[in-house]
């Protein structure tokens, strides 16, 4: 096991991790750990398993072998509970995000679940839905709002729970040029230990995170610092990231 | 087959809704066993799932239009009769509070019907017909359409016996009209309940229950005849006679017509002349459907599954 | 205008649905006291009536023919009883706000572990009902011409297909829902009031008396 | 109405165009049209109304004032058929376009429904998919894909039918660069009548359309070729397009 020093303190490590679908192996042993006050992207080309890796990493999906700690917890069913408590997580697809009746209530429903006061719940949840311009909606149904308004949605519910490491699945997907900007500005100034982002979006990604990895043919093949990476042309456009596309 | 409020008398509502809340009661801690952690989201959805299927109509005879009841559908997807019997009393507990369709105080007598009756006996159909045929997955479908269509049907029977002894209606009437009325819509459900799982079977064999066993030969004329006699009968002798009558009076023609077809053949009236006549009736019902059942059974027997 | 929870509402018309369904059979005067009272109820919840009106069903037609050989008057009053409960519970279910449907039963008096299930499935339900309209659009918009051709596309493996759909859908809600550290207890802040509860109880009370009553009295 | 010459053919022309939910306004008085031979970038921020306005092109939502004209035929429910006959329309999320059993399936639906003869769509369909990288998956069931497969495979249903008419909502949400460069180069290499794309993704909208709308506050506000949009920068700003997010 990676021994822990006080500069580098692993709050994510991946050892060995194996997972595939019935019919095919995606993740074919995936190791690496993320420190504490880390942000780090991770990149792949459409169908490299970027999705299935941090669905693991939430035990959403558990793997065939190999493990996943987060903070000194094996991910395993027994404790999901406390490790999801840590962990903000937005899906690839913000409509599965939202299931509430109205979105007020769905940034309300996890901090009910987390036993905060119903009115101290609300107060917070239409702060953050302020936040991302949503409050005149805030008594609307998930689908009566457009594609990006639903992202943001999705990241309030999230926001709202403090989670400590965040775990972002293409967060800019449908977000117009200015919520890109926004957001970016509202990730940097969060204070969570480790974010882990998965996107396509390079310009978007090398301004949030400084450490990138990328994911090919089940393996992370490149580890390295973004500045270093995006250097490289000849290694992007191994694994087909087009700077200009 | 949803009662309304105000068809059933008080000492049937309280009979049907004590019955019904025991029998859920008993479900709910067996599913909790059977299915574990994280019963509450997998029941849901397949609830969710049968209700959905339910939206869909589809036309009968004379302007009236079934939709699925989905007992059989229930079971084999849940692969259990105890779970089966919750997600169907979900999906009529939803339906009579969201959708006005069936009354509060029928909830017992149609939980009884749909989500007891006709979940038990699509049930035991299902197991016996299954090892009956040789117990591979691949006649599933086939097992399910039979046991859709009849479990339908009995439940439309204990539906009518409930109206009739809260004298709320006719039981000249009832009986044939319900009956009638629910073979078709019998027809309709074990046609799509049959064709769920076709596709399911192909797509996601995982999902469905396993071989059974093959019955042992001896066996098999013996569970026929009990089932035809045990199940089946009382599907037979609640034919009446008058049914062209009452088809007359309500005006489904059509419908006459077709039973008169089927069955109206070799005792005309459904009576033996000379024996008592309910007796009568119910005998030559039996006989009715005996044919009936040894048809579709050497239907089934040489239908082979295109995939098998 | 009177603002109760849904909760309330919902528990009220249950009371008076129960009652009003159980009064004898052919005692006009009573039914005449619920006709009163689902009236009410009916136009304190402001529900829009000619919706109430179509959804009387077909079902009761059916059973009215059906129970017509007994005798025009009882039959006229096993319908118009039973009209009674489809109002008072359709004025309920009319003034649910828009997506509570599920909110909506946590009011139910029923145990933990079905209300769960009964909560759940409402909620999926409500996801798997827009699912099929998305499927419909889309199919119109690749040559699907009219509801009559996509009848014959809600052929079973449609069906089917459906159910994977929504057994990956209702996977992810479930998933969602888990990430927000759900455990088993849905969290909602509707409340019943002291003074709803007592109204409750009161009209609680009344509906046993009257429906008692409909037995003994001679009128 | 506008006359028809024989330089400027147009193929769509919307006429103050109103269109409202219930509860608010969003269009308030649309007109523009084009022309045989053009493509089209819609541009707008979260919530301006792109994706409603695309819905009333094709009838899924009608508006409440004014007119639209499809080569001829107006948008109404009496020709509904007709016109989309003509046009492939992709949805902003392509979870909502995909609902046969199997993707292969998906793909032949239309062309099914066109009369084409179950041999032809299914050669067709499998040509298209194999274009579409999705050949290995034909049988797969599309939430078995990925995010950028699931927006691969709507786009391969639509393509299949070849529309006279083409307009997609964000058809590059979700891809990878490899996959916008790929998707811009058969874009460009289609032989369609009209393409109106709906897009936050400013460099690459730049490359496939040569004129712009800018969808704001209900109206058209901005009609111009890109080239010169893109060079003035305050105009861009002033609708929050940032080209650097
Ligand atoms: N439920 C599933 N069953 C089988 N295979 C699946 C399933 N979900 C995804 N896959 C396959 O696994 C591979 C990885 O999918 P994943 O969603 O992790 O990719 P991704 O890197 O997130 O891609 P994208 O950038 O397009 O989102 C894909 O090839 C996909 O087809
Ligand atoms: N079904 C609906 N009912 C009510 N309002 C809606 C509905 N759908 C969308 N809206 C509202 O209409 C406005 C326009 O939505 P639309 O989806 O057209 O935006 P858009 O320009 O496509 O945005 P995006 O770039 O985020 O996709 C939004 O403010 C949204 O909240
Ligand atoms: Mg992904
Ligand atoms: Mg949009």
């Amino acid at each position: 096991m990676i021994k822990i020093n006080h500069q580098e303190q692993p709050i994510i490590i991946v050892n060995n991790l194996v997972f595939g679908y019935e019919k095919k192996l995606i993740l074919q042993g995936i190791s690496f750990s993320l420190n504490r006050g880390e942000r780090v992207a991770l990149l792949g080309k459409t169908g490299a398993g970027k999705s299935t890796l941090l669905d693991n990493l939430i035990g959403l999906k558990l793997p065939q072998q190999g493990e996943i700690m987060i903070e000194d917890l094996k991910v395993e069913n027994s404790n999901l509970n406390q490790i999801r408590k840590k962990i903000g997580f937005a899906f690839q697809n913000p409509e599965h995000q939202l299931f509430m009746p109205t979105i007020l209530e769905d940034v309300m429903f996890g901090l009910l679940n987390y036993q905060i006061s119903p009115q101290k719940a609300k107060e917070k949840a239409r702060f953050l839905l302020a936040e991302f311009d949503l409050i005149e909606y805030e008594n609307r149904s998930a689908h009566e709002l457009s594609g990006g308004q639903k992202r943001l949605a999705a990241l309030a519910g999230i926001l709202a729970l403090d989670p400590s490491i965040l775990i972002l699945d293409e967060p800019t997907n449908g977000l117009d040029p200015a919520w890109r900007k926004k957001l970016a500005q509202i990730l940097l100034n969060l204070s969570v230990e480790v974010i882990l982002i998965a996107s396509h979006d390079l310009h978007w990604i090398r301004k949030i995170t400084a450490r990138g990895l990328i994911l090919d043919q089940g393996k992370i093949q490149v580890d390295q610092p973004l500045s270093e990476l995006f250097k490289q042309e000849k290694t992007l456009e191994k694994y087909r990231l087009f700077l200009d596309w | 087959m949803h009662i309304p409020d105000g068809f059933i008398s008080p000492s049937v509502a309280l009979a049907t809704t004590l019955t019904s809340a025991s029998f859920l009661t008993v479900s709910l801690s067996r599913t909790g066993k059977q299915i574990g952690l994280k019963q509450a989201p997998i029941m849901a959805l397949t609830t969710a799932f049968i209700f959905a299927a339910q939206m869909i109509n589809f036309p009968v005879a004379g302007g009236t239009s079934g939709h699925l009841l989905g007992a059989t559908l229930a079971v084999l997807i849940l692969g259990n009769p105890w779970a089966a019997t919750v997600a169907i009393s979900t999906v009529l507990i939803i339906q009579s509070l969201l959708f006005a369709d069936g009354g509060i105080t029928a909830l017992g007598a149609n939980i009884l019907n749909m989500g007891i009756v006709g979940v038990w006996v699509s049930w035991m159909l299902t197991k016996t017909l299954q090892r009956l045929l040789g117990g591979s997955k691949k006649r599933l479908p086939l097992v399910a359409g039979i046991s859709a269509f009849f479990s339908t049907v009995i439940a439309s029977i204990f539906c009518s016996l409930e109206l009739i002894i809260s004298g709320t209606v006719s039981p000249h009437l009832i009986l044939p009209t319900m009956t009638g009325i629910h073979i078709l819509i019998g027809v309709g459900e074990g046609l799509i309940t049959g064709g769920v799982l076709t596709y399911l079977i192909t797509i996601r064999p995982d999902l469905l229950p396993g071989d059974e066993p093959k019955l042992q030969r001896w066996l098999i004329p013996i569970i026929s005849t009990l089932l035809i006699a045990g199940i089946l009968s009382l599907f037979a002798s609640s034919f009446p006679d008058g049914l062209e009558k009452v088809a007359e009076n309500l005006g489904f023609i059509h419908l006459a017509e077709n039973v008169r077809i089927a069955l109206n053949t070799p005792f005309s009236d459904y009576q033996i002349s000379g024996m008592n006549e309910q007796v009568g009736t119910s005998l030559s019902g039996l006989f009715g459907t005996s044919i009936c059942f040894g048809l579709s059974f050497l239907i089934s027997k040489f239908i082979i599954p295109k995939s098998a | 205008m009177l603002n109760f929870s849904l909760y309330f509402n919902l528990r009220l018309s249950l009371i008076l649905v129960i009652s009003t369904a159980l009064i004898k059979t052919g005692n006009w005067y009573f039914l005449a006291i619920y006709l009163i009272l689902a009236f009410g109820w009916t136009f304190l919840l402001k529900t829009p009536i000619f919706t109430l009106i179509k959804l009387l069903g077909l079902e009761l037609i059916f059973l009215g023919l059906m129970s017509l050989p007994l005798g025009v008057e009882k039959a006229s009053f096993l319908i118009l009883r039973s009209l009674l409960c489809l109002l008072i519970m359709n004025s309920f279910l009319l003034t649910i706000p828009k997506y509570h449907l599920a909110i909506a039963l946590k009011g139910l008096p029923l145990p933990v572990k079905m209300q769960e299930i009964v909560i759940l499935t409402a909620q999926y339900l409500e996801i798997l009902l827009l699912e099929i309209k998305q499927m419909h659009t889309a199919a119109k918009l690749r040559g699907l011409k009219g509801n009559s051709q996509w009848l014959r596309y809600i052929s079973a493996s449609l069906i089917g297909s459906l159910y994977l759909r929504s057994l990956d859908r209702s996977e992810r809600v479930y998933n969602a829902m888990l990430i927000k550290g759900y455990n088993g207890n849905f969290p909602v802040v509707i409340k019943i009031s002291k003074m709803e509860h007592f109204i409750l109880i009161i009209t609680a009370i009344i509906g046993i008396i009257l429906t008692i009553n409909s037995y003994n009295s001679l009128i």
